[in-house]
Order: structure tokens, then C-alpha cells, then sequence
């Protein structure tokens, strides 16, 4: 059937540059937002931001975020949201914190387990939402309230009282699957290239970056494989129709409810990494873990193109998403500006980059 | 000299706001270039991660608060590791020393908490309520662990937002449906302390109300009777101290000896009316 | 007469305090188009619902090749070889032809990990079908929210057709149609019909419905008015049924065989 | 010929690199229907939305009463007398009837601040001006989403009649009617324009144009193939133009004189 | 036209019940969630909850926390949200502090300045909204953080270094005009009833309760006038409309873009409303005024039967919602629950009211 390409030379179709045609998918629609606030930085902040150390140290929290992003941007794709992300951050943390420090398990046992945990979190979540017709918004919002809870009630039950439990360090140190979700990849790498003087050192010798976050590996991963789900396989083309009209892709035989229970797993599975990976990397816990980091996503989902309604949006966005948010809080520390202005500073620079971004692309499609 | 001052509380909180007024002060004082920095929230990871890009930036002295050393020590062990002098403020006084920091400045929150029941007792209390605006916040456990120790008596936590209608309702309500209850401590002046006066207040019961740091407004009903006390720990000094001694060491190598116990300091109605103006303009 | 597909005995369907079917028996045998004719509001489109999984019927019985079966989603009549054009389309607006085309049933290539979407056979099939529609696309991947309303329902046949197995639904299909287009899904539905496939066809056009059709069932305010075979009735018999007997308007221009 | 009403020369309409109308002009005069055919996607519903303040020309100019206009909004078209039946409705699902109906020019009764949406007066306009098009509503309160297809069709178009001041804009709005409705909406349009208002009529229906139209214009792929008067050309001439010149299906049955 | 009466007797229309008729409003749904919440606490809780006093102190901050959701849920109905609202109370609370106490300003115009001051802010988030097309959840971020930001950056102009402005009772409180914007209404009644023994006194005789706070009385006004508009003005059915098809409104001839940015200065309203009422009672401001208001104001409406989407919901849904939600947060103290619980509790009773709610209304309107 090649003859289709015969549609090619519609007189009814004008020319379109290369660049317009990349800024029209929304995967790359957040570019332009994240080379706005890279220019302003080159530009304010000091130059140690720029250095191999300074990069480290805004993607290391731009790619927990991005964790999360990844998995709500997914979901938002698909038409829901969950707004007990943070919380589940929290408790998924302190179950995996008890299973190890308190039950003393190995990670090849704490780590699935507290996935499967966690993922059936989220299936309940989603199952509420599903059979009752509930907005997912209120539903999770009540998960919210209620995991950050019982990780408090846990914590105070796991340590005796404290709200905070101490000592995952300690058991995991050891254990032969620890560097794969803590720690730094790569660091005989770098320890070469710190002697080699190719990368930066400290007076003591010691490269100032000693390896590659292993988040920001997990991050990069999970942008890569959410990108090629959604777009390259049918499970993919589920979640667009699930969240662009339930209905009509319920009519077409889309199996909308099991899109969007898995969505919720997915989710709760992206908050059980980020929590493996900080309690891990922090080596304790607290009932405050993940505050508000619902709301990040979400916000990082957005600024990466997603519509709130559902039915539209990317992975990738999701992941520049993430890098402008966390390029932007941590940047600001970096430029001198007085810690009262930060917030103001935040704001403008989160309005300006989404504005850039719309401008920008509604100059290329030539949208009205 | 360049330094650096990451805390895990925000600008806009009154009792930190106080903090960043004494780290300007010394910068104006000693002519430091210093910066204060914090999370958006409490939020440990992301504390760990400020004070990572603070040391990036190789400063000559780095102010740091330690509510959680599990989550801190990484960061703060790569600033010492990387050389640049660190003082530890308000919170860690424990493991300030363990962990490579030169000094600490500031109070024990366990202690403070014991000293403020202790009183509290001794002015015939026995039903104590403790207000945490904060949950999840260790320092805050403590003190209110801290209190349950000095003051003998039972003691019932009340967490809440921080929200103050919400606490004075809370308070109310905890107030209304225990008619033991005898006293109020808060954790914070202006956020729980105010609203708890008001609501015992409207509550009509004979009920003693104390917190931890001051505002202008708190220290008023100390004065007019309508408050015990309230615990200061002169946060001031916390950032004022630290910034300078950390200036004096980059110039001359100077540093103290030991610890600073910036409180606990009990400012009952005797006292309250010379720190209320100093309160409102953000000194104490 | 052979074995019907799909028999729907008596079936009633309410919302609420709504009463949109009250008591309909209808039946559709293989390599017969058997027309849905009424006026307005009559409940065609929530009857061919509950043929096609969308709504559970409040009572009757549904026989699928002869034995009772009640399909719990739109999915399952599907896969027992129902397909559907429904009268709302079915459409993603801000997904591209071709993933609307194939949503829910998307070709794969490769396997296990590596089994993915065929976009390039999804987009040559999906040209080629809108092509033998009538329709030329100018790209497989413009979202089905910018196509002109016929060029939309026309998607939606075109799927219909490609993936219609047993039954094959059509509620109002050529509605926004142009002359061309109609002319193509007319001869579409007696190609199918010529395969052994039975069609329902609801339409409001007496004679699109005398064109294909080899019986007629008229629904009235949720009830059926009767069945009768090509033949038995004319045209303007049937006209009238579908008005639900009352009468039509005039014009000073001579309408009279105009609709 | 008397004036047009609305003048349109030369409008194009890109949306980003596709053209939709390549240079289209066309008029309508007082007391006329003038009838705007062609395929699926040929531009004419893009046309009319230029028309009544939808899209912005990409270039072309607007004489409204022989004065150059640009309605910024639909609003703007409203009160210059333009109504308009899109081919989506622009309906609210999940508002009533009655408040569809009114959406922007509410009745109001008081004065002042007592001055309030008159919901009674609405609802018995409402039912009436449904049951002169022929659809009994069950209430005026029921939300327009439940409707069926062909009831939701006729609230649009009774809307507009209703509202309809000097040009009623009709794009395809008896797609979706039954026999009784569409027989009332012609007959309807012929009354409207007896009273000296502007109709432009979109239709794929070639017995429809011919019975109500006065003039018809033909669009192909965003251009305008030409504009006849009633009398100068037949029905088979206009049905091919319709179809864009290109040859029909055939059918085994006669499906000649069907479509 | 009255012969249109003649549907009523439609043979397709089955019986219904007064009942089924009432809980198909959204107006009424969130009723049963209520009346749930209500028995919960009647068996549960301490029996001064529902003493005056204690029906008193629960509805304050719920009607504090409803005149924000009744703006909230006005916009979300009109299909757009803020987020700035909570940062608003104290952007507000701050100017409007900063006019009488700083500036001397007497309430007649402190008030009127305050709330156009608040109104041009709203304004402004509606125009970027509408003029760049963006979702108004990250437009309204942004101001969030822009606003919290200033409202800091102000106070310590305004205070010479606190971030907490206070003196505010003592400069009002001759005012004339104080009384309708704070403390207690009709106290006069109340100290007649307190002693013809009517209602419950201390010792003293002094009646517990001096008054009715008179935020309570303008958030009742606020939902009967807002229902009003919603139900029975032209306004009320753009509301509606722009929020259930923006284009198809627009297309209709519904003023989108003008109803939008002026719901949007209704929401800044409101929040000037609670700024200036809890300035006023507390006597003074502080940068973390109103605090994650936005977000319990959404919750109220959401659970008032608002839907997310835009274009369905009530104000009197809102109204109890935020009932509703300021009863659980405030009740659990009144019952002998351990208060480590309290979140658990607090996202267990909001599913619960709203599961209950939803069941209820599927329960009468047999929708399958
Ligand atoms: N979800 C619903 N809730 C309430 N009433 C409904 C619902 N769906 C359909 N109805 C009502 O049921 C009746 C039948 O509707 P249906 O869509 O089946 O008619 P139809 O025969 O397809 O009409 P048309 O030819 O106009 O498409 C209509 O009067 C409609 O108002
Ligand atoms: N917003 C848009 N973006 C891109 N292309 C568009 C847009 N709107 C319309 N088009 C294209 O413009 C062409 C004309 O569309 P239009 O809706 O005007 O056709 P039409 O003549 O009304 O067809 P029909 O008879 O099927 O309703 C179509 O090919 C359509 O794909
Ligand atoms: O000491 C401080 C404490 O660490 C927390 O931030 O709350 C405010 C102060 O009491
Ligand atoms: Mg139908
Ligand atoms: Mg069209």
C-alpha cells in the first residue's frame, strides 16, 4: 500500500520547517523553556554551577523529581492524577526502612517487596476510583492524608516513639545490591579522571564529584522507557485514548479501567523508587519525607507540556519538566540573590519559562 | 571572605527570618559576603542537597543546621572533607562534634523542653497540653519529649497545621473536652502560642500557657498575665555567632573553644516588656 | 431464514426515570443488512448500545449465535466480532488518525519485550482505507480534531469496516457524508453483507435504507412498530412509519419527495 | 439583485501549514438561501466559521452591509444578526436544555440588582420552539448530554431560528434529523427567508439544496468551483460538482438515484 | 405557550421520588456526607463538641476556609482554578495591615483599596491566562510563589525587618466600620439570652459564646448570593458554560474571556475577604498567612460535588464542604482517638463523606 505516500503532494499543505515540526510534538515543547533558564543562569548564577559538580548537584534532585514526574505524567496522560505521591514517598519509605533495619531483611527481599507493597497502594487507589466514578482527585487526596499518617503512626511504632528511624546505612552498606539504588555509579571512572586532572578535584586530591548519581541513571532509564511505551507500543496508545475521552475509547475497545489501575501501580512504584533511593542515600527516614512532592510532579508535568485534562502530553516532557524545576530552585542559590526574593524569583521563573515555551510554539505551528 | 549559611528553616518563618537578621548583621558588622539559604520545606533531602551546592561553591565558612544527622552527615562530612569550615546552629547540638563541625551554637531542645516543664510544674501544673505545629520535625519531638520529663505530670500532644485558626479551634476543643487539662505549652510563639492564648482565653478556664520563642504579640499576653512564659533560645545569636566567628577565622584563624548555649532563657512578665520591641523588629 | 447472529429478545433500558427502550426484539441473521429505521429520540442509538457492551439492558435477553450471553464491556462484543460506528464516533479529538483507527486493536511487530506498535503498517493501512472511503488525508498523523466532520465520521466507518468480523453496526453512518462518500459506504455495506457479515444500519434517509437494506424495523418512542422484509413495503410506507405516523410539514416548494 | 447582506471576498485560512480555504468568496443577500455544497473537507464548515467569528481570515476581506468588518468574536457576529448552527452544535453536555438554548442571551425579568434570569419564560420558549421543529421534550431541564443525536441537532437549529436576525448560517443541520424534523426545518428555512432573512445552507443533500436554495455555490479543496442560480442547473449537474468531478461508486442495486 | 405543560405526562418518564428529585442537585449532594460526619461525631465525640461553643469554634474556621471555597469552586465551575489563593490572604492581609497600621488609613478606605488592590492581581492572573492560553494551574502556581515571595519581601519593608505586622487591633478598633468585618455579631442577643439562662454562661455570667463571629454570617451570605447568581442570572449560566465547552460557549456568544478574568477577580476577592477579617481578629499579619489554603479550598468544593473539569457544581456544595471538612479536621480532638492519627482520620472521613455522598445520589438517580 505505498501508494499512500502519494498524499505528500497536497497542493492544500504549505511548507513546514524541520523546527516546526520538532516544537509541534510535545515532547520537545519544554526545550525551548529549559534553554531560556540555562541562558539565564549562564548569564546570573556563579560559575561553580556550571562546573561537573554543579551540574551533579542540580540533577540529583531534579532526577528524584523526575522519578516521581515520570510516573505522574503517565498517569495524567491517562486522565488521572495522584495526589498521595508525597506521601507515598513517606510510607513507602518507612516500610522499606522497617523491613530492612527493624526485620532485617536483605535488599534482594526489602526492595521487591516493598515495590509489590506499594504497587498494590496504588492498585487500591485506583480501584476506589474506578468502581466508585470519583474524581481520582479527592480520592487520592484522602491517600494523602492517610499514608502520611500511617507513616507516622508506623514510624512512632518502628522506633518507639521517634519520628524518625535511623540506621539504613548501617545494614545496607554491605549488601551486594545496595549500589545499584544508592550511592554513585562510575566512580572508578571518575576517580581515573580526577587523577588524570580531567576533572575537578579538592585540595585533598579527592574528585569533587565522586561518580554518577544513580538516580539520575534510574531517571534518564525511565524517561527513555515511558517515551517508547507511550509512543511505540499499544499500551501507549491506551493511555492517550484513556485520558482523551474514557468513554470513546471504552467504545473501541480500549480496556480503560486496567489502563488505569496499572497507571496507579506505576505511580506508586515511581514514589517506592525515590524512596529507596533517599532513604537509602540519606540512610534514615522521617513522617516529612516527600512533603509536598505531589505537587512538584505535577508541576514538572506541566511545565513539560501535559494537560491537567488528560489525553496529551509526553515523557520526555516530563523529564525537561523536572530538569527546569530543579535547575531553577537550586539555581537560585547560586545567583546571590537574597533568600527573601527566592520565592518571587521561583515564580517568575517557572511563568516566564512556560510563557517562552508557548510563544515559542505557537510561532512555529502558526496556531491563532 | 565568602560564607555560607543553609538551615532547614525559611526565610519567611518568624523565627528564622530573626536567624537571617543576625547573619546580616555580622555580615555588615565583619564585611563577609554571606547568603542564606533553606529548603522550601522541611525537607532533609532536599536540605543535604543545598548544602551540597553550597560546598560547591567552596566557600570560606559554612553555617549549617542538623535536625537529622542520618540524612545531613553525607554533606556535611564533604564540606569538611573538602576543608572549608563548618559551624553547626540551632539544631544538632549532639552530633555537631562527630561530624567535623567546629562549634555549635544554640540550645538542647530535650533540655529546654525539661527546664520549661520543670517550671511549668512547679507553678502547679499537672495536665499538660503540647502544641506541634510542625509534625515530623525532631527538634520539636524532643521538646515536647523534654517537657513530658521535666514536668512529671501527663502530658498529651496535640498536632496540628500551622494554621492558626485551625490551632486556637484545636486548642479549644482539647481544652473543652478535658476539663483536666491545666496547662498549654506551644512550640512556637506566634504560630501556636498566639492562638492558644486566645482560645483558652475564650475557653474561660484557668489554664497556663507557655512556648518556645517569642513575637511581639506573645510576649504582650506574658506581660498582661495571659501567658507564663516564653522560652527564648535568641536565635539572633545563632546566625550572628556563627557568621562571625567563621569571619574572624577566615581572617585570623580565630574560633572558640566550645559550644554556645544561646538559651534556653526563660522570659517571664518581669522581662517581657523590654524584648517585646526588639521582637517586633525581628531581633529577638 | 438462517440462524440469527444476534438475537435481542424484549429488551427494555432505563435512566433514571427515563424510559428509553421499553420492550424491543430484534434480530440480525449473516449476510443480511437489517435496517433501524424511527424518528428522533426513538432509542435506536441505546439499543444498538446494548448490542454492542456499552449499556447493560434493565432486562430481556440477549442471544449471540444462539446461546445467552451478556457482554461486560464494549471489548467484549468486540472480540466476539461485533464492530461499531457509533453515532457520536467514538474519536479521540487530539489523537491522530491512524491511533484512532487502530485503538484498541494496534498492530504489533516483534516480539516479547521488543513487541511493539507498527506505526508504518498502522499509517499504510489507515491511508489506504480512508482512500477506498473516499477520502485522500494529507497525513496519517493530523490529529482527528482538526478533520472536517465527514472526514471524521469517515474514519470511524473505514475502522468499522476493516475490523467488522460478524456484525457490523452502523448508526447513522453517513450522515455528514458527501455524495461521494455516501456512495462508497453504500456499496461498502453490500460488499460486506456479500461476504457473509450482518450489517445494522440506522439511518433517517428512506432511501439509503431502501438501497441496502433487506429488513426494516422501525422503532417508535422505544417500542417497535414492526419488521417487515424488502418488498413487503414501499418507500413511502416506510416514510411514514419512520415519521411515527404523524404529519410532515409542507413547503410551498415541492418537498413532497424532497427528504 | 439587492445588496448583500454579508460580502466575503478572497478569504484564505491557514491553519499553521495547512490551507484550508485558498481564496473563497461568496455573498448572501436578503430573502435568499443560498446553498454552500461540496465534499467532505472541501473548507465549507472553516468558511462559515470565518463568517460568523470564529476564525480570524488568514487574508480576505469582510463587508457586512458594504461596510469592512472584522468580528473579533462570535459574540460580535451575534449582534450584528448572524446566527449560526455549527456542524458541532456548540452545546453543553451537561447543561440543561433550556440553558443551552439561552447560553448568551439570557431573558431576564426586575430591574437593578433583582434583575435575574427569567428560567420560566426560557423553559416554555424553550418547549415550544422544540415542538414547533417536532421533538416533544420530556423537560426542559434534562441535560443536553442525554439527548439523542437528532434531538440535540434540533435544539441548535431551533436556537438559532429563534435568535436569527438578518443571516441564519446553517452548516449541515439536517444530518442528523429524522424525516419529521427535517421536513419542518426546510419548511422553516423557507419561512425564515420569506421574512426577508439571509440563509446560508450547507447541505450534502442534493434534494435538500434544490428544494430550499436560491443560489448554490460549490467549494473543492479550499476553492470555490463556481456559483449557479436556481434554474440554471439540474440536480445530476450539481450532484457531480458536489462530488468534486470524480466518478461515483456503483451498486448492484440501483443505487443511481439514492444518494 | 403554557400548552407545553402537556410533557409532563410523557408515558416514557417513570415515577420520582421528592427525594431522588432533591440529591439529584449538585447543590444538595455533599448533604449525606455531612449528615455522616454529623452522627459520626454525635456518638464519638466529647458532648461539648455540639454544645454552642463548641458548634461555634468548628464553624469558624470553616467559614473562614468556605469564603474561600466558595470563590474556588465559582471559578472551578467556570473551568479554571488558582492556586494564588492562600498566597493572596497573605498578600492582602499584608496590604491591607500595611494601610492602616503603616499608613494610617481608616477601614472606609483601607477596605475598598484593599479589595481593588486584590481584584487587579486577580485580574492579572486571568489575562495571562486567557491572552497566553496556558492551563491556569501553572499560571496561578507561579503567582503563588510570586506572591508568598512578596508578601515576605513586603513585611520586612513594612515592619523594618520581622515578617510579622502587628497593631492592627489597636488602630481599628475605634473604627466604625470594624464591627462588620470583625469580632462577633449581635452580642446583644446573645447576653440577653446568656441571662434569661437560653444559652450556656461561665461563672461569671457572661454569656461562653459573646456572638456570632461575623465571618460566619459572611460566609452564609456569600453562598446564598453566589447560589443565587449561579442558578439565577445570566452570569450564572456563562459561569456554567465557559466552564463545560469554552468554545462551544464562546461560539454561543458567552463572553468567555470577560466571565473567566472576572472570576478570577471574585477568588482574589474572597481571599482579600478572609485576609482582612483574620487580620483584623488576630490583630496582625505574618508571611505565612493562609498557607495551603488553596489547596483545602479545592478540597471543600471538590467535595461539594464540584467536578474538577469545569462546568458542573454548586456553591452551596461548597458551603458544606467546607462545613464538612472543618468539622472532621477540628472533631477529632473532641473524641478520645490518640491524635497520631489524626491524618489517617482526617483522608478517612473525607472518603468516606464522599464515597457515602456518591452512593447515595446513584442510590436515588439510578444511574447505572
Ligand atoms: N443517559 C441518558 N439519560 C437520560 N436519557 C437518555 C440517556 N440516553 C438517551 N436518553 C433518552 O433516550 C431517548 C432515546 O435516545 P436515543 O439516542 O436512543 O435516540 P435515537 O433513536 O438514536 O435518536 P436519533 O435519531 O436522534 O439519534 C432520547 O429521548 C434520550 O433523551
Ligand atoms: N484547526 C485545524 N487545523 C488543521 N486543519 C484543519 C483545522 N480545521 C480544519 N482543518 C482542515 O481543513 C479542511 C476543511 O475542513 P472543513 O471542516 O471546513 O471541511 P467541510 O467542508 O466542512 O467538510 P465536511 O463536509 O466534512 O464537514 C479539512 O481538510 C480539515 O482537515
Ligand atoms: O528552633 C527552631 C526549630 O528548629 C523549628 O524550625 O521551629 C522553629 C524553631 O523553634
Ligand atoms: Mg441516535
Ligand atoms: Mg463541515
Amino acid at each position: 500500500m505505498s501508494d499512500s505516500v502519494q498524499i505528500q503532494t497536497d497542493e492544500r499543505i504549505g511548507a513546514e520547517s524541520f523546527g516546526a515540526k520538532l516544537m509541534k510534538r510535545p515532547e520537545l515543547g519544554a526545550v525551548a523553556g529549559l534553554v531560556l533558564v540555562l541562558v539565564f543562569f549562564l548569564i546570573t548564577a556563579d560559575r561553580s554551577m556550571f562546573t561537573l559538580a554543579g551540574v551533579i548537584n542540580f540533577m540529583t534532585p531534579a532526577a528524584q523529581l523526575g522519578i516521581l514526574a515520570i510516573g505522574a505524567s503517565l498517569l495524567m496522560i491517562g486522565g488521572e492524577f495522584d495526589l498521595s505521591i508525597g506521601s507515598m514517598v513517606a510510607f513507602s519509605g518507612l516500610f522499606f526502612a522497617a523491613a530492612t533495619v527493624t526485620m532485617g531483611l536483605p535488599l534482594i527481599v526489602a526492595i521487591p517487596l516493598t515495590f509489590v507493597f506499594s504497587a498494590a497502594v496504588g492498585a487500591v487507589n485506583g480501584a476506589i476510583v474506578i468502581r466508585s466514578g470519583l474524581p481520582s482527585f479527592i480520592v487520592t487526596l484522602a491517600f494523602l492524608f492517610i499514608l502520611r499518617g500511617l507513616s507516622l503512626v508506623g514510624l512512632k511504632l518502628a522506633t518507639g516513639g521517634s519520628t524518625q528511624l535511623r540506621g539504613v546505612r548501617d545494614v545496607v552498606e554491605t549488601d551486594w545490591l545496595a549500589p545499584v539504588f544508592s550511592g554513585d555509579a562510575f566512580t572508578g571512572v571518575f576517580a581515573m579522571l580526577a587523577r588524570n586532572g580531567l576533572i575537578e578535584t579538592f585540595k585533598s586530591g579527592a574528585p569533587k564529584v565522586p561518580g554518577l548519581p544513580v538516580e539520575i541513571l534510574w531517571f534518564a532509564a525511565l524517561a527513555l522507557v515511558a517515551t517508547y511505551v507511550l509512543l511505540r507500543t499499544p499500551a501507549g496508545n491506551w493511555i492517550f485514548a484513556s485520558g482523551g475521552d474514557a468513554n470513546a475509547a471504552s467504545n473501541s475497545g480500549v480496556p480503560v479501567k486496567a489502563v488505569k489501575i496499572s497507571l496507579f501501580m506505576l505511580t506508586a512504584c515511581c514514589a517506592a523508587l525515590v524512596a529507596i533511593i533517599t532513604v537509602m542515600d540519606a540512610g534514615s527516614t522521617d513522617a516529612r519525607r516527600g512533603f509536598q512532592k505531589e505537587f512538584e510532579a505535577i508541576i514538572a508535568s506541566v511545565i513539560g507540556g501535559c494537560l491537567l485534562t488528560g489525553g496529551y502530553g509526553s515523557a520526555i516532557g516530563a523529564f525537561f519538566g523536572a530538569i527546569i524545576f530543579g535547575m531553577v530552585v537550586i539555581g537560585l542559590t547560586y545567583t546571590g540573590i537574597d533568600q527573601d526574593w527566592f520565592q518571587v524569583f521561583l515564580g517568575g521563573m517557572l511563568l516566564l519559562a512556560v510563557l517562552f515555551n508557548n510563544a515559542i510554539r505557537k510561532r512555529v505551528t502558526g496556531e491563532r | 571572605s565568602d560564607i555560607l549559611v543553609v538551615a532547614h528553616g525559611q526565610a519567611n518563618d518568624p523565627f528564622w527570618s530573626v536567624v537571617k537578621n543576625g547573619v546580616e548583621k555580622a555580615a555588615a558588622d565583619t564585611g563577609a559576603n554571606v547568603e542564606y539559604r533553606s529548603p522550601e520545606t522541611f525537607d532533609m533531602v532536599a536540605m543535604s542537597q543545598l548544602i551540597d551546592a553550597a560546598v560547591n561553591q567552596e566557600p570560606d565558612g559554612l553555617v549549617v543546621s542538623i535536625p537529622d544527622a542520618d540524612a545531613l552527615s553525607p554533606a556535611i562530612e564533604r564540606a569538611v572533607a573538602a576543608g572549608i569550615p563548618v559551624i553547626s546552629i540551632n539544631a544538632g547540638a549532639d552530633v555537631s562534634k562527630s561530624l567535623g563541625a567546629l562549634l555549635h551554637v544554640g540550645q538542647d531542645e530535650f533540655t529546654a523542653g525539661q527546664i520549661a516543664g520543670a517550671k511549668l510544674a512547679q507553678m502547679g501544673g499537672v495536665n499538660g497540653l503540647c502544641v506541634n505545629q510542625e509534625v515530623g520535625n525532631v527538634s520539636l519531638d524532643q521538646r515536647c519529649a523534654g517537657f513530658e520529663d521535666g514536668f512529671g505530670g501527663t502530658v498529651t500532644v496535640l498536632p496540628t497545621t500551622n494554621d492558626p485558626a485551625e490551632i486556637e479551634s484545636k486548642v479549644r476543643a482539647a481544652l473543652d473536652s478535658d476539663e483536666s487539662i491545666d496547662t498549654v505549652l506551644a512550640l512556637g510563639a506566634s504560630t501556636a502560642g498566639e492562638p492558644s492564648v486566645a482560645a483558652v482565653k475564650a475557653s474561660g478556664r484557668d489554664v497556663m500557657v507557655a512556648s518556645f520563642d517569642l513575637s511581639a504579640p506573645f510576649l504582650q499576653s506574658v506581660v498582661d498575665g495571659d501567658a507564663a512564659f516564653a522560652i527564648d533560645q535568641q536565635q539572633f545569636l545563632q546566625g550572628y555567632l556563627a557568621v562571625n566567628f567563621l569571619a574572624l577565622n577566615a581572617e585570623y584563624g580565630l574560633m572558640p573553644g566550645g559550644n554556645v548555649p544561646s538559651g534556653p532563657n526563660l522570659i517571664t512578665s518581669d522581662k517581657a516588656a523590654q524584648v517585646i520591641d526588639l521582637s517586633a523588629q525581628g531581633i529577638r | 431464514m438462517t440462524h440469527p447472529i444476534i438475537h435481542m429478545q424484549d429488551i427494555k433500558k432505563h435512566f433514571g426515570n427515563v424510559i428509553a427502550l421499553n420492550g424491543v426484539t430484534f434480530d440480525v441473521t449473516a449476510g443480511e443488512c437489517h435496517c433501524l429505521l424511527g424518528d428522533n429520540g426513538a432509542g435506536k442509538s441505546t439499543f444498538i448500545k446494548t448490542m454492542s457492551g456499552v449499556h447493560k439492558p434493565t432486562s430481556g435477553e440477549i442471544l449471540f449465535e444462539g446461546k445467552p450471553l451478556s457482554f461486560s464491556s464494549p471489548r467484549d462484543a468486540m472480540e466476539a466480532g461485533i464492530a461499531t460506528v457509533f453515532q457520536d464516533l467514538a474519536m479521540i479529538p487530539l489523537m491522530s488518525v491512524t491511533r484512532n483507527f487502530f485503538m484498541g486493536r494496534e498492530p504489533t511487530k516483534g516480539r516479547g519485550l521488543a513487541k511493539r506498535f507498527d506505526l508504518n503498517a498502522a499509517n499504510d493501512i489507515c491511508m489506504e482505507e480512508m482512500r477506498k472511503m473516499g477520502i485522500n488525508l494529507r497525513a496519517p498523523d493530523q490529529a482527528v480534531g482538526t478533520l472536517s466532520g465527514g472526514e471524521r465520521q469517515t474514519v470511524a466507518i473505514a475502522r468499522a469496516v476493516y475490523f467488522g468480523a460478524k456484525v457490523l453496526i452502523l448508526d447513522e453512518p453517513t450522515s455528514a457524508l458527501g455524495v461521494r462518500q455516501t456512495s462508497n459506504v453504500l456499496s461498502t455495506i453490500a460488499r460486506v453483507r456479500a461476504q457473509g457479515v450482518g450489517v445494522v444500519f440506522i439511518s433517517h434517509n428512506v432511501r439509503h435504507a431502501m438501497a441496502v437494506g433487506d429488513r426494516f424495523t422501525v422503532l417508535n418512542r422505544g417500542q417497535t412498530l414492526g419488521t417487515a422484509r424488502k418488498g413487503e413495503i414501499t418507500s413511502a410506507e416506510l416514510q411514514d412509519l419512520m415519521a411515527g405516523g404523524q404529519e410532515l410539514a409542507t413547503l410551498d416548494t415541492s418537498l413532497g419527495d424532497t427528504i
